[in-house]
């Protein structure tokens, strides 16, 4: 299964991607696979991502707290807090 | 036409305003606010200021915090104009206006407007100091301000 | 520069908020608030509104509104204009406009200034309607939003 | 004694004027002096001046609820409660 990864203001610029399609090899894959594939990376990753850290998700453009199951073609984005207005 | 606007070019409060206004002669009342780039964050002086954001989630985030103000209160009408790009000191960021027939409803919907925006839409500052370049920091103060209206009403 | 203005001419919302704004690079906030004439008032439409006043009074009382306000919040300007004489529907009654460095002084500050205003600067309207000239009521609800800041804070 | 008095909005109207100069007769002068003074000229006066009637006072260009004591040369107004903004 394949969803894409988004990553905006300081993630983007620490991970040096803002965009990229991720494949899953587990069936059921939700929020929580994402990170831990992720964080599996090491590094900046593993830093980044690390629970300790504040960032938030949005599925499909919508933010969420949940750890929501994902469907194919998921857009699934990483992000600090916002600082807008 | 669409109440949100995110835009690179500066824009103008009266033109906004008379184009809102325009189309109700049973409006009453117009609040705005403009939120505007501070010489100055954090006790760092600040020579400008990027802001980054999500195209697509943007607009719908937006949008979707003006439809909650127009279900909340008995408003006309309410526009967002979000710039991004870069900006200095004394520019415009962002604009929000709201009209109704009479003004505590437009001053309670654009204080939430901008209180949900601060913390909902995605946006980021990034701004240049003397230090180097730095991501701004979220403010605890937005989450307490944008928590008040779910206690609220 | 007086921060109150009582005149016959139409405002320039921007231009306004540019005069305040220039002064302050530290001013990150503009809340501000404009009354208009509606078509519509307690069932009747409208044709023309007549804004009396007291020369005067009505400077000093806006004036020491303006300074409750400035002690009351941190916030760094405040300007009223309000127009007198005769006005139309969609015409521009009013314009507050309050500058601070964050949002909520802003906010609050400018709706304070609406709600004393509204029950103390001397200012009457009459208003033109198919039934003939009216005073206009004051309104109870105008005494309830002004009491609201003498509990609070 | 002369204090000078100004009439506005539906006041002004009813009464056909807008100020007049008032002598007052008695040595102390208070707000509730002027107003029996001018509800004694009966008619509209007495009518808009009553004790039902809602309008307001100010002494030298302050709004005040309290029967103040008035000097020479004073600017007393009356008029309905204010509707502008």
């Amino acid at each position: 299964m394949r969803i894409k990864v988004l990553f905006f203001a300081k993630l983007r610029e620490v991970f040096g991607v803002g965009s990229e399609d991720l494949d899953i090899s587990s069936d059921e894959c939700r929020v929580s696979s994402v990170l831990a594939q992720l964080r599996d990376r090491g590094d900046v990753w593993a830093n980044e991502l690390g629970d300790d850290k504040s960032y938030r998700v949005a599925i499909n453009q919508e933010m969420t707290s949940e750890d929501l199951l994902l469907k194919e073609g998921d857009e699934v984005a990483l992000f600090p807090p916002v600082t807008g207005g | 036409m669409s109440s949100v606007r995110v835009q690179t070019e500066d824009f103008d409060v009266s033109a906004e305003m008379l184009t809102l206004r325009k189309r109700n002669p049973k409006i009453g009342a117009v609040a705005s606010f403009v939120g505007v780039v501070r010489d100055l964050n954090d006790g760092d002086s600040v020579s400008t200021l990027t802001l980054e954001h999500y195209p697509g989630m943007t607009e719908k985030s937006l949008e979707a915090i003006v439809q909650q103000a127009k279900e909340r209160w008995d408003i006309y009408d309410a526009l967002i104009v979000h710039r991004v790009g870069t900006m200095r000191p004394l520019d415009q960021i962002v604009l929000v206006i709201v009209t109704s027939a009479h003004r505590g409803e437009s001053f309670q919907a654009c204080e939430f407007l901008m209180d949900y925006l601060k913390t909902r839409a995605p946006f980021w500052k990034k701004e240049v100091t003397p230090e180097g370049e730095r991501w701004v920091d979220a403010r605890s103060s937005d989450d307490v301000a944008a928590k008040r209206w779910e206690q609220a009403k």
